[in-house]
């Protein structure tokens, strides 16, 4: 029996929102006779948590207790457009969405507390669910009797809209790629060390500790962006050493149509998983969030490909790292055949599975020599 | 064929070959046992049958005549929730919630069978339930929390192990 | 489909053997956990089915070295027998379906559509294990191996082993949720000192391996000689070549735990 | 008290925990039928005959439908981007991938609805399935679709997602070393635990409410319009409520069918599809080739890239095109190279079309450039830290396609994963920052690249 282990290290960068196209988040919020906020959008919670994290943004932006929000996603007769909870946008675009609507309601509670105080918009604030003059937070007005005063003495609805539309990026030269707008809404940034412990005789291979770092922009509720963090290591575990719906690929055969032959990480794959979150803001973002969703599970492929290689001394680069893969890797090094060819400069990797060596012509890589 | 569930029993129609998991959803209306895989493979309709927790998924109710089964249901309302419940609120042990109520209920019957905090014994007693979400930490966490008796504040949740926050960087 | 089956629920072992006949047309159900996902997918449409719960065929019993395990004896309650039985049991799936999974299933189950089944079958062809069985011509004790090859239309009864002097089990351990086993070893040191050693994954259904046997003095030359009785097969889980390289370690490494429990 | 930054609890936390959260499965409408669909048994054919009829005369039946009920058969998944369609609702003179829906029945339970796909009688014609994107390009390779083996609609009609940056030849004449590799990340499940699922009710007034399982409530709701040819307000999407999606639920994979049933029939219709249909049939994450060929200095600078990609995107388009440009995009990784050609290919396959998936199009893309980079290190026999610190993206510096850089985070997350894990990094190492490049790491080859961070 001979166990080794490695380490190794991975660092990726990750685009929010849709790359190329306007990817509009639309939300409305009205605000009932007692000072309780409703609101409307139409961001389907996969999980993720963005009922919670929009709440969030609601309660801080108005200044009003989270209890006192209500959120209504459920369809699309109340609900204005939302493209949808994908490409890491339910945070940083539908949640800006929610925070420009909340401005605006924010706007109408001031306007009318101003009112009622006899006291300039411009110098009140809300805090804590009170309208209070500031510098003389004896004159106060609660929102509950500003959202009453509304109803029942002016006659109005305190209500808000907001939208975030990301302006379409155009490919202005197809040769070269290049655009005219920056085809995202924010980047994030993530890194990620991985152990791992490779068995060289049957080849497996145990992902033991993942260190990750992960520039969140803000975190709008810290246990939820550990959620998102702790799933997308599992996924990208997953990613690295178990998952494949061809087990031959590109052959279509044995396919794994139940949970036992589908390899999703269970709860024994688990590896110690400690994080560490950076907050440097984004400038779009609510609150400077950025999306993090995504790019959770894209750094451990790497950094395990790069631990195995350290553990055991070879490189399997096509996923999942299947312990018939290091076998064969291991394998084909004691036949002398493991190690990349070199020709003058060059140190090739990989010949075997170039569309050089399989293609009969019809597709080449040429490089330089 | 009779079916005690959560304390009430029901006059079981069906017939004796449909999954106690069918039983449930289809003929009683209790929705908490979901419909993950009916292969056995996900403890998404995982309930408790006489105290142990079960796949409802691979049991044919005409083996269950008068058998008591416990759903997420029966192990508390919102107004006063089980050990379990509380935990995973303030562990953030759910997402999206589909797995949740098999989780809870493998968990409960954990605690009650005395299990202890021990991460390689709730492992070995969670260990078939699949959760795509949370990458299981936060689940473990609020399982160990429940089996040691902690107390927990719904006003807030906690954090994961090994988590630090180094704030804005230059 | 289901809603029409007639469901016989025999409340003793004679009567489960009346109700089973000769094994026509019955469909023999004893946790569930194999049959039920194939009636619910339509795969399975029994017009007889036989459940086993109330039929009293489960429990293990020992008398002296002699272990007997009822046929519907979940699967949990072998895992404290001895090497390599209970290692063996304790590595089938997970925990609750090892409360559900019966030995008889596990021993009866049919190949699976992507994966190996049966994983008991290994440790207990090790151990020289013996069935005993109904159906059509009567009861029948025979050895484990017979039985497996002769399986259709026999309602197993129950299963007798005796303890080994020492055992040892180790498989291909690669966790994920729900697991099956890829492929593992079992291997016994009978009193007479002699060594058993079968294999689960390497084929259709578990089996022994005669010319490991032969070699198990040399447990590197065991694991060689193991190839010459298997034809593995690729599938899901792994390829026919990955099971080939691996089967030598395997028995290499079975032998070797087997040496430290002697 | 503070809401954003707070660790409060979940807006749905007690319902989840009491069994009480709605999901699809969950909602109950008595009469509701239930759906099987026939899918196609192979992986390539041609269709010669479908007959439904009968099917349609079985005792508890009461719609099936085909091609022949759609208004509009083709509707892409990008279609409102302008980019055009290439997939039938449901299959109509071929079969393409093992899976596909032909025909699906409403009956009224289960049982009969199996049983009413099985009495469909479809007479296909098996061709010869193309596997392998390696030789999709091959003049001997089966043409499988209509527009060939690779899309060829990008921009100005082109067949092919490209990049251009500096000079890539400068480059290969100036590398002390060149790193050639290959990367192949597989095909995954999404593996939501809630499987697809779909309930329609035909309404009184004419509406059709749509209970959901989607991503994307407004998305599916324009899918779903424009398939059945009808304005916005004759559907009400509900749903906001999903079992766990990853991407696989941005595709639009049942409503329309079961609108389409649910008006036929006049009644409401329910399909769960099965964990083995959402394992076997459902669309998964992409399959990758990518090749990368580095020009690298011995001291540990990247001068330049060749790449070339080809995406596995299964037997139709979807979202691949959209998925390879944001992967062009990104195929520097974390890093500034400032001489580039990229090549990728968008290329079809008998297999389950290919979706979005979290980290959709840059998954791959990361798994490849950073294995590659942690290639080069070993290869130059440099830290794995210090070449990544040396290269990282800085303000200033521009990406593939052109934009400014201007909050990058490279540098700082991997000191700190260095401080993490013991790793001693040099001073100058240790000291670096993600403000614009200056002294040593401004080398003449990086000068040309940089942009003005104040015009984004």
């Amino acid at each position: 029996m001979a166990k080794h282990t490695g380490r190794g290290f991975a660092a990726i960068e990750y685009p929010t929102g849709m790359n190329q196209n306007g990817d509009p988040s639309q939300a409305w919020i009205k605000v009932k006779p007692d000072g309780r906020v409703d609101v409307f959008a139409g961001t389907s919670d996969i999980g993720n948590g963005s009922k919670t994290i929009q709440s969030q943004i609601v309660a801080e932006t108005i200044g009003v207790p989270y209890e006192w929000i209500t959120y209504d996603n459920s369809n699309t007769d109340s609900s204005p457009v939302c493209t949808g909870t994908f490409a890491s946008r339910a945070t940083f675009v539908a949640g800006k969405a929610v925070e420009k609507a909340a401005l605006e309601v924010r706007g109408r509670i001031l306007d009318i507390a101003g009112k009622e105080l006899e006291i300039d918009p411009g110098d009140l604030e809300i805090v804590d669910g009170e309208v209070v003059a500031k510098g003389a937070p004896q004159k106060k007005i609660s929102v509950p009797d500003v959202a009453a005063a509304a109803t029942w003495g002016h006659g109005e609805l305190i209500t808000g809209t907001g939208a975030q539309l990301k302006p379409y990026a155009a490919i202005v030269d197809p040769e070269s790629g290049r655009v005219d707008l920056p085809p995202h809404s924010a980047i994030s940034y993530a890194a990620c060390a991985a152990e791992v412990e490779v068995d060289d005789e049957t080849g497996e291979v145990r992902v033991t500790r993942l260190v990750q770092c992960y520039d969140v922009g803000k975190a709008i509720n810290p246990t939820l962006v550990e959620g998102q963090i702790e799933g997308g290591a599992v996924q990208g575990l997953g990613l690295g050493v178990l998952e494949s719906c061809y087990p031959f690929y590109p052959s279509v055969e044995h396919r794994g149509g139940e949970f036992g032959t589908y390899l999703a990480p269970g709860m024994e794959d688990l590896p110690s998983i400690e994080t560490i979150i950076i907050e440097n803001p984004s400038t779009d973002g609510p609150y400077g969030a950025k999306g993090i969703g995504e790019m959770a599970n894209n750094s451990q492929p790497p950094a395990i490909a790069a631990a195995v290689f350290d553990a055991v001394g070879v490189w399997v680069t096509e996923l999942p790292i299947t312990p018939e893969r290091v076998l064969r890797a291991l394998e084909a090094r004691e036949g002398g055949d493991g190690g990349p060819r070199r020709d003058g400069k060059k140190v090739v990797f990989d010949e075997e599975l170039s569309v050089n060596a399989v293609s009969s012509g019809g597709v080449r890589f040429e490089v330089p020599a | 064929m009779n079916l005690t569930v959560n304390g009430v029993e029901h006059d079981v129609a069906s017939a004796p070959l449909t999954s106690l998991l069918d039983v449930l959803r289809e003929e009683l209306g209790i929705t908490s046992p979901k419909a993950g895989c009916e292969q056995g493979g996900c403890g998404a309709c995982t309930v408790l049958v006489d105290g142990e927790a079960r796949r409802s998924c691979l049991l044919p109710v005409g083996a269950l005549d008068g058998a008591e089964v416990t759903t997420v249901e029966g192990l508390g309302t919102p107004e006063r929730l089980s050990t379990v419940q509380l935990a995973f609120t303030h562990h953030y042990a759910a997402q999206c919630g589909f797995c949740t109520s098999g989780m809870l209920l493998a968990a409960h019957a954990y605690v009650e069978h005395g299990g202890s905090d021990d991460r390689a014994e709730i492992t070995e007693a969670l260990g078939g339930h699949v959760c795509r979400c949370t990458g299981y930490v936060k689940i473990i966490e609020a399982v160990a929390a429940a089996a040691r008796g902690d107390s927990f504040d719904l006003e807030t949740t906690a954090a994961s192990p090994g988590m630090t926050n180094i704030g804005g960087v230059r | 489909m289901t809603a029409s089956a007639d469901v016989l629920l025999p409340r003793s072992p004679d009567e489960a053997v009346e109700a089973f006949g000769d094994g026509s047309d019955v469909t023999v159900i004893g946790g569930g956990t194999i049959v039920l996902p194939e009636i619910t997918y339509g795969r399975l449409r029994p017009t007889r089915a036989i459940i086993l719960t109330a039929a009293d065929l489960a429990g293990v019993k020992r008398d002296g070295t002699t272990v007997t395990v009822g046929a519907t004896t979940p699967v949990a309650e072998l895992v404290d027998l001895p090497a390599p039985v209970g290692p063996c049991a304790a590595n089938v799936a997970d925990g609750e379906i090892r409360g559900q999974a019966t030995l008889g299933g596990n021993l009866c189950a049919g190949e699976g559509a992507g994966a190996p089944r049966g994983d008991l079958q290994g440790a207990l062809l090790a151990v020289d294990a013996v069935a005993r069985s109904a159906g059509a011509g009567g009861e029948r004790t025979e050895p484990l191996a017979d039985f497996l090859a002769n399986r259709r239309g026999r309602l197993l009864l129950d299963v007798s082993f005796d303890a080994p002097a020492a055992g040892a089990f180790v498989a291909l351990d690669r966790p994920h949720t729900h697991e099956y086993t890829t492929m593992a070893v079992s291997v016994a040191r009978r009193p007479d000192g002699t060594v058993r050693i079968a294999v689960t994954g390497a084929g259709t259904h578990g089996q022994r391996l005669p010319s490991a046997e032969a070699a198990a003095g040399d447990p590197a030359a065991a694991g060689e000689a193991a190839l010459a009785d298997v034809a593995p097969q690729d599938d899901a889980l792994a390829s026919s070549w990955y099971r080939t390289k691996t089967l030598p370690v395997l028995v290499r490494r079975a032998l070797a735990e087997l040496k430290e429990a002697s | 008290m503070k809401a954003v930054g707070a660790r409060l609890p979940r807006y749905d936390g007690v319902e989840h925990v009491t069994g009480r959260t709605t999901f699809v499965d969950d909602v109950r409408v008595p009469g509701t039928l239930w759906v099987k669909a026939l899918r196609s048994p192979v992986h390539r054919a041609d269709v010669k005959g479908l007959d439904t009829s009968p099917a349609e005369s079985m005792k508890g039946v009461h719609a099936v439908i085909t091609w022949r009920d759609v208004p509009l058969l083709e509707y892409g998944h990008l279609s409102a981007l302008g980019i055009p369609a290439d997939e039938p609702l449901l299959a109509k003179d071929d079969l393409r991938y093992k899976g596909q829906p032909i025909a699906l029945v409403a009956a009224e339970d289960e049982e009969t609805a199996q049983a009413a796909v099985e009495a469909i009688v479809l007479d296909l014609d098996e061709q010869e399935p193309l596997l392998d994107i390696r030789r999709a390009f091959d003049a001997d390779a089966p043409v499988i679709h209509q527009w060939g083996n690779w899309y060829p609609h990008f921009e100005a009609e082109m067949d092919r997602r490209q990049i251009r940056k500096g000079d890539v030849d400068w480059a290969f004449e100036h590398a002390d070393t060149v790193v050639q590799g290959v990367y192949r990340p597989a095909a995954i499940e999404h593996v939501p635990l809630e499987t697809q699922v779909c309930l329609v009710v035909p309404e009184a007034n004419g509406r059709l409410t749509i209970y959901s399982c989607t991503q994307a409530l407004y998305f599916s709701l324009g899918v779903v319009a424009a398939h059945l040819q009808v304005p916005l307000n004759k559907l009400k999407l509900v749903g906001g409520t999903v079992g766990g999606g990853f991407g696989g639920k941005v595709d639009t994979a049942t409503e329309t069918m079961c609108s389409l049933l649910a008006l036929k029939s006049g009644r409401p219709v329910k399909w769960r599809w099965t964990r083995e249909e959402e394992f076997l049939c459902s669309s998964t994450r992409a399959p990758w080739h990518m090749e990368i060929a580095d020009a690298v200095t011995k001291d540990g600078w990247i001068l330049g890239r060749k790449m070339l990609t080809l995406h596995d995107s299964g037997a139709y388009a979807r979202f691949s095109p959209y998925g390879l440009t944001k992967h062009s995009f990104h195929h520097t990784g974390a890093y500034t190279i400032p001489n580039l050609s990229f090549d990728g290919y968008v290329v079809f396959t008998n297999r389950v079309p290919t979706t979005a998936m979290r980290g959709f199009g840059v998954t791959s893309v990361s798994f490849a450039t950073e294995t590659h980079m942690s290639r080069i290190a070993e290869v130059l026999g440099l830290d794995p830290y210090e070449i990544r610190l040396k290269n990282a993206n800085r303000i200033g510096d521009t990406s593939p396609n052109g934009v400014v850089y201007t909050d990058p985070s490279t540098v700082p997350t991997i000191q700190a994963i260095a401080d993490a894990m013991g790793r001693e990094l040099p001073a100058d190492h240790r000291t670096m920052s993600r403000q614009p490049r200056e002294g040593s790491l401004l080398p003449e080859h990086l000068v040309a690249q940089l942009g003005n961070p104040e015009e984004h």
